[in-house]
């Protein structure tokens, strides 16, 4: 079962590949079209190249470990906030209330018209980044652990309650773990979200002293090597199936799946 | 201190839906002695479970609920509850843990402690083999026990059981009955109990109580039938036919 | 699906014809949004083929993306800086450049009054907030550095990339040190007296040199000359107006710009609105030299139509 | 208590606006912060001005129009998009996975590192907004969905099995009724995406002929007419809060509430 | 066609933990007979609902389940399963709508007539004033009866019914039986019957097996007990005492 399943997903993924070098082949779009669907062969000619000869003098990798610290601080930052958030939440009515409001507005607003504000209040530095990666996590983490904890299955809020949890020992005793897939699935989100702020929030703002992955696409970009874009592109993805299959699936296993809280 | 470890005074609850109300429980009075062993029975859906809801703090009401003398509005370690419900266990702790955890939450800082108090409940409801499943890996009377399990490791001031045995075959039921009779007599537990099984009621209650439909107390009598008692007992058939008429009348 | 790209075969109206270009933000951009507003190119068009001239006009946020429009054969021509045009023209993105555009003011600001020169800049972590790392005022930097015998890297780990209102927000609040910005930024902040200028980078590169161009697919040239000719004489026609009716001019362009009309003759008063090329293959070669450019740029003949004149 | 709070809420808007309103005036962050901060007056005028003048001839109502009518087209598709990608992964077990693996993949990749590839497809219009939509809502919304299916409790899918439910009739019947909390729940964090979405993309590619609220607010930026960006983020606000609490919340209401499945 | 509408042949089922797999059922052969009642019963945790849980197609299992004569690996309409849950009944569906949409999965068109079925079968579990009710505002016996109304109404070819009775009280109970009864002798339904009472089982039953703690059946009777039985029927004590003596014994 479990080795189909893998066979399946590689199988997948030579079609997707087989599909773009066939387009690329044939330029299949255009004469030009090889600039845009260039062929696979180039594009790990590219992900060579950008780790050896990189941007700048810099390879990609500085560029992926930079990105990697400010991803980390902000995802981080924005689940606690999320948990802290949502926490509270349960404590009143009145304050759940509040808290639906500010998710509602908040998560709406871009992150590029706040810039400003941001600026002046945090100055031009790599928070500001961070900021931005929080702006994207916090909002819709904050909305699947809220929503997570609204559906947790009365009986055992009352199991919890009735063996004297209140407040701080029930949310962790009780809503955190019986939420738990929500939780997941927010974080499978959450984490999705950090990357494209994190990438976003470079390309509007880049740090120079602090180059990080959103810069180097922007630069990718600008120089038209879409090619090297691509190759970015994968590293980011090869980053994304690590951890989905190397942290949140495991996660995944000893939790709900465990727990039979989850088909 | 008063003799009472449970005074509910002009108890009434009801639902409110979109247009109309339904009243559950009416204007209930009942005052339940220190270790005493209260059955309640009475038809399905007249309020059994909603009566001992509101005890244990979970429901909404009018009037006021006393656990040795003082008031009571929310939930508490004092009054723990079997629900009648299969769900009750935390899916995500083991049989062990789901008792574990309560005991911690008591106060009992030791660990080796907690283990045994956890063990010999768990044998005591016949799951010693089962202590490291999940509740998801077990079958509804062994969920059922395991939650019968953790509420008497807890020994509460009051035990308040929803049906607890209704899932259970005859033999584990009758010795979970006798084991209800020894906690009765040896520790100072109150305890409220639910059943449907009027030879139940005999057998473990000191007081029996019927609830008719529209939420008020139809018979309330103290159950004088000497213990052990055995459809042989002295007026066993007499108070038998009493509950089963009470409750025939209820509906 | 895609736009016919200056489509002449239809057989009902043989002159008829679609033509796909894309702008980008601001007064840089003044001569091809009049020549919008105004319908020029249609005008000009309809005068000489008696044929209708569909424009389809986008507003991108970059350089960048216009590119890749072109690549993809979905514009036929656009307005972009001068270095992203180059970096197409040498990348063999199958245009060139049909016209220069405009020529703007750029220059330095700092807010600290230790600073004098881009000399003292050096080796400071002073930060320089522009555009985008390889954007023009980038390449600015890097040649008035160069101008003045400094490393033309030498301030490239001072940069943070932030769009101009940004930038401006930056330096005002005292978040950088230094922003190296483009009209009309560098007009309003250089009416704040807490600010001052660098001069080097205005001195090496003036409001009178290449700033902003307009590029056409080969394609269009080759398969639809008309549309060409209608193209490069409507945008002269934007330019001309601003030279010889500026007033007229910054009434149409003013409220796109969200300025008061005097407000915008003053700032287009400032521009260079020409049609020939200045400095604009020695920039590519600046820019290949200093790692700026993949591909040697060979020739100025090489970067523009025939038609265009310059250096 | 629900007046109550109704109450909180506008004393925790009217405190916000407070804050705002006292660092303005103050110039709490530095001599020029009011262009950073405009007094509320200030953006009670552009609010004004933003509809009466608007921008380029244009009043805010035509860009509003127009961001609507993609925003409700990306919304749509992409919801419907993540159902029935959600619906098919529920038929086998290596459907689910290869879904899950394209959610992981696909959800990390910035929309601007898409755009050549969408531009060679679509062309330049508005369809490449509504992709970048689709691309802000789709990933997001399936996981919510595919998230809740999995959490579906196994006795909803036996019962339904039970009276003959398979495929289409199982999903709509009971995985589609049984995880509405996770759909509401994702349906509000995709109306989110949708807008941010919405908004990036149309500050990075703004179609003369159909110009949007993101174009606007790119001009507003450019222009340094802070007080009308603000101004215009309230319309966002506006219209975010009208459709929370006059279709979600209503929607919530009379599913997940009264259906007893959430506190 | 063959007399036996369920042939179980060698049916053994375990389950697979990370370390070690339990078997359940072991080598289970048993055919039932068309409009047979036959009654399980059980220790808790023997495997009961395990067993009823494989008839209805819900549990990857090997050996074979034969449904008139056809092999039966999937879920079907044909055997309608009443689970021992209290929550089987879907939430977001009112009482009504729990037993209408089942029918019109049967292909009932018409509304007026699932209407009068289900309306029918509600007023047989005594829940007419409930229809427009969700699930989450009865109590546990209320939502059982609604699980059994719906499995009435769609007068399956096989009824599974797991404890249907053990949450409701004495009265409710009674009339559910003879509604059993009644159903057992006017439909051509087989019921398969899972219940802790012995009383119940040789009231309903015509034929009782004993499941053991192992997956193995320990016995397997007719009952020849003429009804309707009461416990002064002929023959009732005795074969009260031989299900008795089972159940103990296969603890
Ligand atoms: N949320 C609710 N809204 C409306 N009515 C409700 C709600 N919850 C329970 N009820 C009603 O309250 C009544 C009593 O329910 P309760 O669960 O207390 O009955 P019970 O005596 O425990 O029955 P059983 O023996 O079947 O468990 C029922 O008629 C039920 O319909
Ligand atoms: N997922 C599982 N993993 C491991 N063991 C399981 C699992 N599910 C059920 N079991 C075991 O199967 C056995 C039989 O369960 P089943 O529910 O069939 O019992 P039952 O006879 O219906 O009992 P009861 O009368 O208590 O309902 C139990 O011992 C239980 O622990
Ligand atoms: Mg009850
Ligand atoms: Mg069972």
């Amino acid at each position: 079962m479990k080795k189909k399943d893998i066979i399946a997903k590689i199988l997948f993924v030579i079609t997707l590949l087989a599909i773009w070098e066939f387009v690329s082949k044939n330029h299949l779009l255009g004469p030009r079209s090889e600039l845009i669907f260039p062929s696979l062969e180039k594009i790990m000619q590219a992900f060579v190249s950008n780790f050896t000869k990189g941007y700048a003098g810099i390879s990609l990798w500085t560029y992926v470990i930079n990105s990697l610290k400010l991803l980390l601080k902000g995802l981080v930052i924005g689940i606690l906030g999320a948990f802290i958030l949502s926490g509270l939440a349960t404590l009143s009515h009145t304050l759940a209330s509040i808290f639906n409001l500010l998710i509602s507005v908040f998560d709406l607003l871009p992150g590029v018209a706040l810039l400003p504000v941001i600026i002046i209040v945090l100055g031009v530095n790599s928070d500001v980044i961070v900021f931005l990666v929080i702006h994207s996590v916090l909002w819709p983490m904050s909305r699947s652990i809220l929503d997570g904890f609204m559906a947790v299955p009365k009986i055992y809020v009352e199991a919890g309650n009735n063996i004297g949890l209140k407040n701080l020992s029930l949310i962790l005793g009780v809503y955190f773990p019986a939420s738990i897939s929500y939780l997941l699935s927010g974080l499978k989100v959450g984490w999705a979200r950090a990357w494209r702020g994190l990438i976003s929030a470079e390309m509007i703002f880049g740090i120079a002293s602090c180059p990080g992955i959103g810069l180097y696409i922007n630069q990718m970009r600008t120089n038209m090597n879409n090619a090297e874009m691509y190759a970015t592109l994968i590293v980011i993805i090869i980053i994304g199936v690590i951890v989905q299959y190397g942290v949140l699936a495991p996660i995944e296993k000893n939790t709900v799946k465990k727990w039979g809280m989850s088909s | 201190m008063s003799e009472y470890s449970l005074r509910i005074e002009s108890l009434s609850k009801a639902y409110f839906n979109d247009t109309e109300s339904s009243i559950i429980l009416k204007n209930i009075n009942l005052s339940v002695r220190k270790n005493e062993f209260l059955c309640i029975l009475g038809p399905s859906g007249c309020g059994k479970t909603t009566l001992l809801r509101c005890i244990a703090g979970f429901e909404e009401h009018t009037g006021q609920i006393y656990v040795n003398d003082s008031l009571c509005t929310v939930p508490g370690m004092d009054r723990i509850m079997v629900f009648q419900d299969f769900n009750q266990l935390f899916p995500w702790k083991t049989v062990l843990q789901n008792i574990l955890f309560p005991l911690k939450r008591k106060g009992i800082n030791s660990t080796a402690e907690r283990k045994e108090i956890a063990r010999e409940a768990l044998s005591k409801v016949k799951l010693s083999d089962y202590e490291s499943y999940y509740p998801h890996q077990l079958s509804g009377g062994m969920k059922q026990r395991v939650a019968i399990a953790k509420a008497l490791a807890l020994k509460p001031d009051i035990i308040l059981m929803d049906e607890p045995f209704a899932a259970l075959d005859a033999m584990t039921r009758r010795e979970l009955q006798n084991e209800m009779l020894t906690i009765s007599q040896e520790e100072s537990s109150t305890i409220i109990f639910v059943t449907h099984n009027i030879q139940e009621a005999l057998i473990l209650g000191t007081r029996n109580i019927v609830l008719q439909k529209g939420g008020e107390i139809i018979l309330d009598e103290e159950n004088s039938l000497t213990k052990p008692v055995t459809p042989n007992s002295e007026g066993y058939g007499a108070a038998w036919q009493r509950l089963r008429d009470a409750i025939y009348l209820s509906c | 699906g895609k736009a016919s790209s200056a489509d002449t075969q239809s057989s009902s109206a043989p002159m008829d014809a679609t033509l796909n270009l894309a702008y980008q933000y601001g007064l840089s951009y003044a001569p091809a949004v009049i020549a919008q507003q105004q319908q020029y190119i249609e005008q000009i068009y309809h005068e000489k083929t008696g044929g209708t001239l569909t424009i389809n006009w986008s507003q991108m946020s970059s350089g960048a993306d216009i590119n890749t429009a072109i690549a993809s054969g979905e514009l036929d021509g656009g307005f972009m800086g001068a270095a992203p045009a180059i970096t197409g023209v040498t990348k063999g993105l199958g245009y060139k450049i049909f016209t220069n555009l405009s020529g703007q003011e750029h220059g330095l600001m700092t807010n600290d009054s230790s600073i004098t020169s881009i000399g003292d800049l050096i080796g400071s972590d002073k930060q320089i907030a522009l555009v985008n790392t390889g954007s023009i005022q980038h390449i600015l930097l890097a040649k008035a550095l160069y101008d003045n015998g400094y490393d033309a890297h030498a301030l490239d780990s001072n940069i943070v990339a932030m769009k101009h209102p940004d930038g401006k927000t930056a330096l005002e609040s005292g978040a950088v040190s230094c922003h190296l910005t483009s009209s009309p930024y560098i007009f309003v902040e250089k009416t704040n007296p807490d600010l001052h200028e660098l001069t080097e980078v205005s001195d090496s590169y003036t409001a009178a040199n290449t700033f902003i161009v307009g590029i056409a697919s080969e394609e269009l040239v080759n398969t639809n000359p008309e549309v060409y000719s209608a193209l490069c004489e409507g945008i002269q026609q934007g330019m001309d107006l601003i030279n010889s009716d500026v007033r007229t001019a910054a009434g149409i362009t003013a409220e796109l710009d969200g300025n008061d009309p005097e407000v915008e003759e003053e700032y287009l008063q400032k521009g260079v609105y020409t049609a020939e090329t200045s400095r604009l293959f020695e920039l590519a070669t600046f820019m290949y030299e200093n790692g700026f450019l993949d591909n040697d740029p060979l020739s100025y003949e090489n970067l523009v139509f025939p038609n265009v004149s310059g250096n």
